[in-house]
């Protein structure tokens, strides 16, 4: 990279983020303007261009090739299908342009460089602080397992972590379901059908993530059935609020700013004709790996909460949180 | 033409490169049956579809009543008192027969009275010697002469100030069309004003007041039924009597005596086929024959 | 016949019951069939399931049943109101996630009473329904496109709007989460429902079959009236009493077949109801009868995207949550569906507001049997592709059989 | 009667409740025109239909030159060379006149030659003195008889054996209706056998050999068209003649005699609907109203 | 006019160049526009996306463009003909990828020959088409609940092929996917190809003139017809040229207008095609013309779906990877959307081949030209509605007027 003009090395350059859904709110939400923000830091000339696929890995490829024309200096992509995600490799490759595979990998290619943490730890997380809750509450009965879509790469990686966690625990899987598009009306639709299936036996429901999660939640209100733990994942401001209230177990808090401030630290060093440093090595790829944190109602004012944590208590404590809040001790 | 409840002026009407009517010119006076007649494709669904409204003319004028009108829609036509039985009848083939009959006239009210509607409907039915075997059959399953018979029923059933009939016989047995015939009469005694296109001479001689003539989309003569001889109303519609028309050169090259006399020459015809149709007419914007553009 | 209908003897009343089965017989033999075939579709569907799992036709998996089919019923009742004109909406999800969302937003984050933020999320619906009508009469673009546009730009409204949320919980203690998830009827009231239905029923067709012997017309029998009545109140009573063994009708349920109701009343007892079927049967005659066919257009679009958004917001309630996906996913395809299979026909001017009803009743037995069966999503998909086809192609037999009797 | 090109016997066909034809014999010779009239809803359309393969019939034989056929569906017709004509024209509104005059019989190859058919369309056409303005427009812009037109010069396409025309000359103009019954003449000329429905008793008597009168579905006579009356035909198909079919009671209460006789008792008719349209009637299943049953 | 066609005078040949113009410039007034419209709306989307984005009309972006099109072209040139002929197939997107699926088995984890491989595919394509034939024409089910259940079921067997692997890669030096990825055109063999269809136009249009002259029927002039090819030679030459300047173009797409031009020609020149546009108009007038309604249709599901099985390999080979996901997403929404923007009607009887290639155009152009803009997918679906709406708007409002100068 030749140094820039005025701005230092790399200046006005584009760098392509590329996320794969808006299924979890977290690429809109964190990912993208956490990543913008830090790279205007760095960089305050560069442009951030970034681009949600939407699940198609079709589309991301256009995206991909569009950015490419585009002539930006770095891609962090997020691959909708890691599989897929090879021919966008390849082709920034042959125009010579960094990529850095962010939150899931891409086993199939080298990619420059790898941000993430990691879908399957997070699967074994949730499941694994669910299966604790119920052997220290002395459940009895077996587990619900709520999956993400069947069509989605990532949830894939979710369920198999998921099944680590669950299957050596003793406890029984009572029935598993792939939730057709992450929607939580399915995961509601389908938990119904179990409670009426299974009366009285559902010890825990562990879904893979917070809208299939609430989901589950409704199913069991909605039957007048006590809910037992049911477990998430992204921590959005509507599970946390569940949490608060105690109708939802748990999810996971991914440090989403630190991996995407890392990420942009990354691309920035590309851009200025640098090899950044690798933390650790994953498919043959330098990387930098972070490990997400299990929220419960114990830990969320502190995780989630405290002074520069992503939500403000403020957000959660609406009026009809109010008095589980104040019960928490979160103002 | 004072005292006309219906005045049309100059109307002329374009389909993309056709001229289906051309300055046509045509009065109704109250209790007055004038049949239109003219060749296949002379313009006659065309005038009727412009009074109804289905159309809006290219130009031309309208006077109804006392004053000058523009019908920009069906129901505009509705509102003045024009009812129109169409030739292509324009029914609703899933709607029961009584369905139809009412269909946009169905008595005000939060509910539909079924039962008053199916009484008037047989009336209605009867008094057109129709032959339907239940009026809760959808239209679709009923025989042409059946559905022209509803068509027919349906234009009665406002309390019109002018009728228009296009070709209201066509699909009827013996015994309908003496009705329908009858009902012209009748609704003539009432001081309507109805327009009835024919192409049956017989049907135009026994209820018409007067004869006006379309050919090739222009007026061709207006004739009083009474003084006139089938054989002149045939040679105006077949163009062999096109000097009775004022304004119009004797285009027409073929002989016109019916029915036998063309068809010599409608075979001569055959062995070559037409250049452009229009191009041996020049007294009227030339209907082209399209470029022999493929699909 | 003329010299028939000239005789002026009136009509003997038909000789009760035998002649009325003997109608209704001939109807059968001469294809028309009604609901039936649909109905049998669904018998086909509840063995099948009955026989894989026991607990499918349990008092609890039934109420399940009929508050998961509320929703989307409500959707497609709307669709069948397009339908009928010729017309489709692509954008029902589209509309029932953003009036979902606008609910949402009103309801929690501004704090306004329900009685606000419910009616302004099914005013918007309506408004839409409004401009799709007026681009599609002004514009005349297609539907198909006009809904589709609709479909993705609505999306971005909606994500738009729950924007940095992401998604809103409706509390559980609310009205309307109470409404959806735990409202029944109380078993007195439900019994007598279903008596005041019966008896309407009788008493509605009795005052019709007198109107028609007054005016000389044949009617049915009074016995005959009766029997249905009875066979009515029969067959509503055993299902209101089954599912009474465990939490009962709930009301979101009795909301979907008021709604019902309401549409067959409309579309099939006024002159609107009746300008719809006609305009979806033949526009042009429809507009030569002088009936205002763009009113009629835009109507059908306001009733298709107003009951869309109150599908939404029941969807919404019954959730008790609201998120991106809210309104995605198969809801579209559900509720289109839904309208087809119960016999409405793509094509315009055909179908009644009973096929919403049947049609999401099959989707929605599908989908909970399979809930019921521990199968791998593939073979979930299998299954319900084949299990559609086997209820629908119940019906079609049927149909063709009508057909090839000469009623289309 | 042998020699017959065609033979019916014994067809019914029922609709739902309605009996639209109830044991129907009718013979057709090579070289002869057979009329077949009768009321409204009578069946004509519905026994064309049956010919053509468009219904199966539900009871009865067709023997179709030397053999009994089976006519399972309208390929059926074509191969065995039944050339129709539909009251209701059955043309693709989308399709130009030159695609529906030829479909389904396009010259074979890979290529349609669009040439050589649009050549013979203009030449068929030329021979019913039609009066198309192109060629290449769909037959949605053509007027009702242009339509009508292309329909019969369909039928002249192929080779046929056996011409049914259902109401062919309704929506004709004078000068087509006389061209078309001159190539009905033809085609008996050239030993086809031809059926024609028809309401008008004048092309009739023109053309006809014989007539075959349909009521309420059943066989009403057949007569010999140089032997028999207008009045004798008319009061066949009204009924006023139900003696002349034997095996039938006189079941009509009506008078018969067309046209203004009926009138009156049309309208009295007005006063009391019909119970069931088929209760006077002992002889043949009853065409029952149905019940008034709300849609 | 009878005593017109009698003149045995032989048709005047038109004078030359103001001839053609002028009977163009009637054409037009009559509203006969062809897919000038749709070229407009396509122009105007060019226009605004271009001035929000230089690099919209760069040469790099349009052959990503026409690469991108080629797949769903492909599947959207099938849904043309089964909207022909009045039916739809909601399945293409499911078939798709169901194809891509066996395609990568066979040809990734079996081994076998890409030869093999792809025919396979593309024959268990052909195969679903003609059992949705089958249960269409026996059982008289809806295509649309037909191709439903075809869309899960379908999607249920890509799965269970795919199994627990999720997906598979396709090798990147196989001839699949360099062909799909870096086969272009060398540039003397693409001008050489735009001069012999400039080159065929004016021949098949002189021989076809020729003949109508020797018929005595009117026909164009060789001046108009030179015209004609030397502005075809012009535009398709310049398009050329400017894709040129970087890769080129495609086999991938020459491939899709290959199919575009073999499908318009068995469309509109061969008996099948007029069969296929008769059914779509009027079914019964088809069978009562002796046509083999059954076999149409039958013909045209197995187009829809053998077409979507080649757009799926297709797909999967510009991926170089097959996934769950293949085929699902908007594949089966934009597919269908394409051959209705481009003006193919739902009816059924209307459109042509063009349709797929200018509708697939419309749609890939928003979205590449939305990927160029950096929003938001709230506003990103917004603007996709809107440009839609407006595209199809400009098409419409012209056919519209169309529409009132009597040739709907
Ligand atoms: N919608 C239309 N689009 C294009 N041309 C049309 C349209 N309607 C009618 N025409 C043309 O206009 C001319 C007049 O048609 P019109 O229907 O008025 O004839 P007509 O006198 O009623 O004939 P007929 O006796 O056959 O019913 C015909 O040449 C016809 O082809
Ligand atoms: N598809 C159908 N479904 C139900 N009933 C039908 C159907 N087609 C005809 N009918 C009934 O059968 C009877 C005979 O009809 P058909 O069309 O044969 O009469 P027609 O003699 O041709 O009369 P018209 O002179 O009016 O054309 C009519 O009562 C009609 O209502
Ligand atoms: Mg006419
Ligand atoms: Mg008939």
């Amino acid at each position: 990279e030749p140094p820039g003009g005025g701005g230092g090395p790399g200046a006005g350059a584009k760098v392509a983020f590329l996320m794969p859904d808006i299924a979890s709110t977290r690429y809109e939400l964190y990912d993208a303007p956490l990543f913008k923000a830090r790279m205007k830091r760095l960089c305050p000339s560069c442009e951030v261009l970034y681009q949600n696929a939407d699940a198609d890995a079709a589309k991301q490829q256009q995206q991909a090739d569009s950015m490419i024309a585009q002539g930006v200096k770095v891609i962090v992509i997020d691959p909708v299908d890691s599989a897929a995600a090879a021919t966008i490799v390849r082709a920034a490759r042959a125009q010579n342009i960094p990529i850095i595979a962010y939150d899931r990998p891409i086993p199939a290619v080298r990619a420059d460089y790898y941000v993430s943490f990691d879908n399957e730890r997070i699967g074994a997380l949730i499941a694994g602080s669910l299966v604790d809750r119920l052997r220290e509450t002395k459940a009895e009965g077996g587990v619900l397992i709520v999956n993400g879509s069947p069509t989605d790469a990532a949830a894939g990686l979710i369920k198999k972590g998921v099944h680590s966690a669950v299957d050596p625990s003793g406890f029984e899987v009572l029935a598993e379901y792939d939730t057709p598009g992450w929607q939580p009306s399915k995961a509601q639709e389908w938990v119904s059908g179990q409670i009426a299936k299974f009366p009285g036996r559902i010890a825990g429901v562990v879904a893979a993530n917070d809208g299939t999660g609430g989901g589950a939640i409704a199913a069991f209100k909605a039957a007048n059935v006590k809910v037992p733990p049911v477990s998430g994942n992204d921590a959005e401001l509507a599970a946390v609020q569940r949490i608060v209230a105690g109708d939802q177990y748990n999810t996971i808090s991914k440090p989403i700013r630190i991996v995407a401030e890392a990420a942009a630290d990354v691309a920035h060093g590309f851009l200025r004709g640098e090899r950044p440093p690798a933390r650790a090595t994953l498919f043959d790829t330098p990387s930098q790996l972070f490990t997400p944190t299990v929220v419960t109602r114990e830990n969320v004012a502190k995780e989630l909460l405290g002074p520069g944590g992503p939500l403000k208590a403020g957000q959660v404590c609406t009026a009809p949180y109010k008095a589980a809040c104040d019960a928490l001790g979160i103002r | 033409m004072d005292g006309d409840v219906l005045a049309l002026r100059g109307i002329s009407k374009t389909f993309g490169a056709v001229a289906a009517l051309t300055d046509v010119d045509l009065d109704v006076a109250p209790g007055e049956v004038v049949a239109v007649v003219g060749d296949n494709g002379a313009g006659k669904s065309t005038l009727v579809k412009i009074l109804a409204g289905v159309h809006p003319p290219d130009a031309g004028t309208i006077t109804f009543g006392s004053g000058r009108v523009v019908i920009s829609g069906p129901a505009d036509a509705h509102r003045l008192g024009i009812a129109t039985v169409f030739q292509d009848l324009a029914l609703c083939e899933n709607l029961d027969v009584v369905g139809n009959l009412f269909l946009g006239r169905e008595p005000r009210g939060l509910r539909l009275d079924e039962v008053a509607m199916e009484v008037r409907s047989w009336e209605l039915l009867g008094r057109l010697s129709a032959n339907i075997p239940s009026v809760r059959v959808p239209v679709a399953a009923l025989s042409g002469g059946q559905r022209q018979t509803v068509a027919i029923a349906r234009s009665l059933l406002a309390d019109p100030r002018v009728v228009l009939l296009d070709e209201p016989t066509a699909a009827l047995g013996v015994a309908q069309t003496a009705e329908v015939l009858n009902l012209i009469r009748r609704l003539r005694d009432r001081g309507l004003g109805v327009i009835m296109v024919s192409h049956n001479m017989a049907d135009v001689k026994a209820v018409a007041d007067r004869v006006a003539v379309l050919r090739l989309g222009r007026n061709n003569g207006v004739f009083a039924a009474g003084e006139v001889t089938q054989e002149d109303i045939i040679a105006a519609i077949t163009g062999a009597a096109d000097n009775a028309a004022p304004g119009r050169t004797a285009s027409a090259s073929g002989p016109a005596e019916p029915p036998s006399g063309r068809t010599a020459s409608a075979r001569a015809g055959t062995e070559s086929p037409p250049g452009r149709t229009a191009s041996a007419r020049d007294d009227r914007e030339p209907r082209r024959a399209e470029e022999g553009s493929r699909p | 016949m003329t010299e028939l209908r000239t005789r002026p003897a009136p009509a003997p009343p038909p000789g009760g019951l035998r002649a009325a089965a003997r109608t209704t017989l001939d109807r059968v033999r001469g294809g028309d069939l009604g609901v039936l075939p649909v109905v049998a579709g669904l018998a086909v569907i509840w063995t099948v399931f009955q026989s894989l799992n026991p607990i499918f036709l349990s008092s609890t998996n039934l109420v399940n049943l009929t508050l998961e089919s509320a929703s989307v019923g409500v959707i497609s009742l709307g669709v069948v109101c397009v339908l009928l004109v010729g017309q489709i909406d692509l954008s029902v999800g589209s509309i029932s996630g953003l009036s979902a969302a606008v609910m949402a937003v009103l309801y929690v984050d501004r704090g306004l009473p329900a009685v606000v933020a419910v009616p302004a999320a099914v005013l918007l619906g309506c408004v839409i329904g409004w401009v799709y009508g007026q681009i599609f009469n002004r514009f005349g673009v297609p539907s198909f496109v006009i809904t589709l546009a609709g479909l993705l730009g609505l999306l971005g409204v909606h994500l738009w709007l729950l924007g940095p949320k992401g998604a809103v919980n409706l509390p559980f203690d609310s009205g309307l989460v109470r409404f959806a998830q735990l409202a029944f009827v109380p078993p007195w009231l439900s019994y007598t429902l279903v008596v005041v239905a019966a008896a309407g029923l009788f008493a509605s067709g009795h005052a019709h079959a007198r109107a028609r012997r007054a005016a000389s017309l044949p009617a049915v029998s009074t016995r005959w009236l009766l029997a249905r009545s009875v066979l009515l109140l029969a067959g509503l009573g055993a299902a209101v009493h089954y599912l009474n063994r465990t939490r009962g009708v709930g009301w979101m349920f009795v909301l979907f077949l008021a709604l019902v109701l309401a549409l067959h009343y409309v579309l099939s007892r006024t002159r609107y109801g009746r300008a719809v079927y006609a305009v979806g049967g033949n526009a042009e005659a429809a507009r030569r009868a002088g009936i205002d066919v763009r009113r009629v257009y835009t109507s059908a679009f306001v009733l298709g995207t107003t009951l869309a958004a109150v599908g939404g917001v029941l969807a919404a309630a019954r959730l008790a949550a609201v998120n991106q996906s809210s309104g995605g996913g198969d809801v579209n395809l559900n509720a289109i569906a839904a309208a087809v299979i119960g016999g409405t026909s793509l094509f315009g001017g055909r179908g009644t507001a009973f096929a919403a009803l049947l049609g999401v009743l099959v989707i929605q037995s599908i989908s909970s049997g399979l809930t019921l069966l521990n199968l791998d999503s593939s073979f979930r998909f299998m299954v319900t592709g084949a299990v559609l086809l086997l209820a629908v192609g119940v019906d079609s037999v049927a149909r063709r059989s009508r057909a090839s009797h000469g009623r289309a």
